[in-house]
């Protein structure tokens, strides 16, 4: 396991700039469609044209995932699920898996979460109960059936830690000191403890430094483990910031449409994507809370 | 009697399996299982903690999605959902692949089959394509073989036209009762794996008018703002 | 490892009320001074003469244990230290250790917190880096030293679950649903989820339901966890609730002074604990955080 | 010269052994680590991220106190202190019990020594009592052999007589300096372990009027808020 990152974190201009942070092949750790994906920078890499990169989903992808393998950008996904939740199968992952054009690693959830749990504490491996006699064991040479050693009899998974090379999420709110607020999304701080470097866009800046204030502090992810960060203004969106702007499901149902098949896929990415203006984000109000 | 939905009968017969569960939690893209759920709370179960994965607003898990998980190993989840692909008669599911075809994958399936304290098995689609005699790919299995430590399995299998339930010493489903407008040959022609038929197979009681009073109102206003499309679909503002 | 209660949460009259409920013999999982101890419980404890209770301090204590085991409520500790941080020595603790009249099973910090998250995530172990080569091994026969199963010639230290039959702690509110709010102070939530029962008392009620509200939910401990809670104003005295009230260090000072005798202890419980009279709470300010 | 307190020389010390880390942790009751850490980022090393693990206000973890063991865990701590009521000539530390004497415990000794980048010992009591031939509990040992996975280990041993620099390759300290008013000869009469001494050793650099006027100004203002007794009393309010 390689030592992680703890310099101060850099300020960058925006997504584009965040993206060029991050090199063709990284293995990238990001959060499900629920969580705050930084969809800014899902677009920014798209234009910039990254490739042969590796996805991490913890514990499952959605948009961000079937954008970046339908623009080509990614030769590799582990991930428990990839799905558009209501709004159906992702299908640019579908085909390319159906197609055999993308290696997937099937996981289940709470393996993700141990592996990177594992590397946040800094051990090799941790157990999981569970699993056994399920075939995604047989498929996952890493993964390890062992007999406890602390009882007999009793066959136990241990799952080897994951650490990604960059962790890339949006959150509402990043400070003067670089520190960013994640809420009550705690897998975004697991993802970037594990990972050796992490980037976050996010929606507003705080003044000063939000570990001052007792109410916020709990919410937020130390820069300790923030690599650099860069304002996205409606930068979740279709997706959602608890709080901010709601899920787009009307956007979530026309992707759906359109990327059933590769061309109406590629006519979504020149309107969405290529021909870049926020303006069309169309997210709706936020829930109240 | 009352016109019902077909999504309010297998909400009604989800209720009717909640039992005594006192924390039940459900997962993504759930609304019939949701349904249930806050039904049975309604009716009977006052006390009943519902957590629902991807509550969109006061969301109840604060340490993020592994939270779930971590629940359900404690042993603080008594009930679960889960779907399949396909599922087998050993009550295996399969959310990974099948007859070429991609599904999402496995979620927390291999898991929370394990841990919570019961697994409720629905799938709307009731065919000899996804009630299969072997499923093509194990995403968790249904039962474990002794000295794999596992809280809890499956309960039931509810499906668009029947309901089975699980017997766990003998391994096999028992069909308990079919759907309003099916028959218990048409469930045995398109199922794709062996069960038994419990003796006291029947129709499938549909909803009363409290049961449907209830679906209508409290039950409706938690759904709408968790599962908009469905809850425009199946309960038209009036 | 037994199921865990997922019931709704009681409302309990006072400390007095909580105390009622900590059984003689329980094994009370406990944060250390700094992290909200529900002092008013452990004076509670003290008048109802609760005997042999077992402390597993997360992941050490102060003052909560010493005035307990100074008090005869006590027959086992396990902790990775027992002290008064700045004030020195936790005399109750040294001499009954010193005079053999406690057992204590000595860990190191990172081992509890290891134990108490194996219980949260439900598997029997953890492994944890380090401590091979202390003496603290030898001590622990729970605790075991393998080959890392997933690499050659890698001793690794495996750490068995611990689960307390009670988390006992303080914390700024309670709501009506029964949900706790305790900020930053997260090994909070570790030993609710890893124990049987958890209790808290609170200094202030809020009304509904903090999980509706964005900015307190990253700090609440769902009620889910919570057996019962209980009112007790400034009931960490004297030590503090951020942005409440500060640590009284002159307390402590006094404390760590009368307790060095048997007698002088006595005369503290005399008129700190057994003429209960809460006005003698005299916490400085809040720091303004 | 100006004249100054002990505790300033000891943390001169501290901040010069700092050199290019860029994260130190700095853990409870210690002042003196404290104020060398303060004095360094204040000298030469800005960007020097400070944790202490027991501050008042603003305090920087926000996982709980599980946090500085994790962060150490994942390689991010570069620089840590620890004491001792024993420490012998293997930089084995003990914090548990000698002589019949129970201290408070190990705290996360025998995790931290192995897993932050290195560690300064520092115990201002210099006698054969804690420079002990051999301690009698290990709470942490000061090496580890071959194929027992180990980041980091001791770098210094620093007491309020003189300072040890640690010999990895040789696992002996070395007398590398003598506190003013001290001798070499003193120094080995009041250690229990056997040492080497370097050739150069020399009386230790006392403070410079500007280490002098830095703790005496913005590091006294970060050690007032958290070490209010050692505040006031090396640094009286003028």
């Amino acid at each position: 396991m390689k030592a992680l990152s703890s310099n101060s974190t850099s300020f960058l201009s925006d997504a584009d700039a965040v993206a060029a942070q991050i090199p063709d092949g990284a293995f990238l750790g990001l959060p499900p469609d629920y969580s705050m994906p930084s969809m800014a920078v899902v677009h920014a890499l798209i234009r910039r044209k990254a490739r042969n990169l590796k996805l991490l989903g913890v514990p499952v992808l959605g948009l961000s995932a079937d954008l970046l393998i339908g623009a080509g950008c990614v030769a590799e996904v582990e991930s428990s699920a990839v799905s558009l939740g209501e709004a159906g199968l992702a299908p640019r992952f579908t085909e390319a898996v159906e197609k055999n054009l993308l290696k997937v690693k099937d996981a289940t959830c709470p393996a993700i979460h141990t592996a990177l749990q594992a590397t946040e504490k800094g051990v090799p491996f941790m157990p999981l109960r569970g699993v056994i006699g399920s075939d995604l064991v047989a498929l996952r040479p890493d993964w390890k059936i062992i007999e406890n050693p602390l009882k007999e009899k009793d066959p136990i998974l241990l799952i080897p830690a994951i650490q990604p090379d960059i962790a890339l999420f949006h959150a509402r709110w990043a400070d003067e000191a670089g520190n960013v607020w994640i809420g009550r999304r705690k897998e975004l701080a697991t993802i970037a403890h594990a990972s050796r470097t992490c980037y976050v866009t996010y929606e507003e800046q705080r003044p000063g430094d939000m570990l001052e204030d007792e109410l916020l502090a709990p919410g937020v992810l130390n820069s300790v483990y923030v690599s650099g960060v860069a304002q996205a203004k409606r930068g979740a969106w279709p997706l959602s910031v608890a709080g901010v702007y709601g899920i787009d499901d009307a956007h979530l149902s026309l992707y759906a449409k359109a990327a059933k098949t590769k061309q109406g896929f590629q006519r979504y990415l020149e309107e969405y994507v290529w021909n870049h203006t926020p303006e069309k984000n169309s997210s709706p109000a936020a829930s109240r809370a | 009697m009352e016109p019902y939905a077909r999504e309010e009968l297998l909400a009604c017969c989800i209720a009717r399996l909640i039992r005594d569960a006192r924390h039940v939690a459900v997962g993504a893209a759930s609304p019939i299982p949701a349904t249930g759920v806050f039904l049975s709370k309604a009716l009977n179960n006052k006390k009943l903690r519902i957590s629902l994965l991807h509550k969109r607003q006061g969301n109840a898990f604060t340490e993020g999605s592994r939270e779930l998980f971590d629940l359900a190993g404690q042993g603080r989840i008594d009930l679960f959902f889960l779907g399949g692909a396909q599922i087998d008669g050993e009550a295996n599911i399969n959310l990974v692949r099948a007859e070429g075809k991609r599904f999402p994958g496995s979620f927390g399936s291999a898991f929370m089959y394990f841990a919570a304290g019961r697994t409720i098995l629905f799938r709307e689609e009731h065919s000899k394509r996804v009630l299969a005699p072997k499923v093509d790919f194990i995403s968790a299995p249904g039962w474990s073989p002794p000295g794999v430590e596992r809280r809890g399995g499956p309960q039931a299998l509810l499906t668009g036209k029947a309901l089975f339930v699980w017997q766990k010493d003998k391994r096999r489903f028992r069909l308990e009762s079919v759907h309003p407008g099916h028959t218990v040959r048409e469930i045995r022609e398109q199922t794709g794996f062996d069960y038994d038929v419990a003796p006291e197979c029947a129709v499938t009681a549909a909803p009363s008018a409290e049961e449907l009073r209830l679906m209508r109102n409290e039950v409706r206003t938690e759904i709408l703002a968790n599962y908009p499309e469905f809850a425009a679909r199946v309960w038209p503002s009036s």
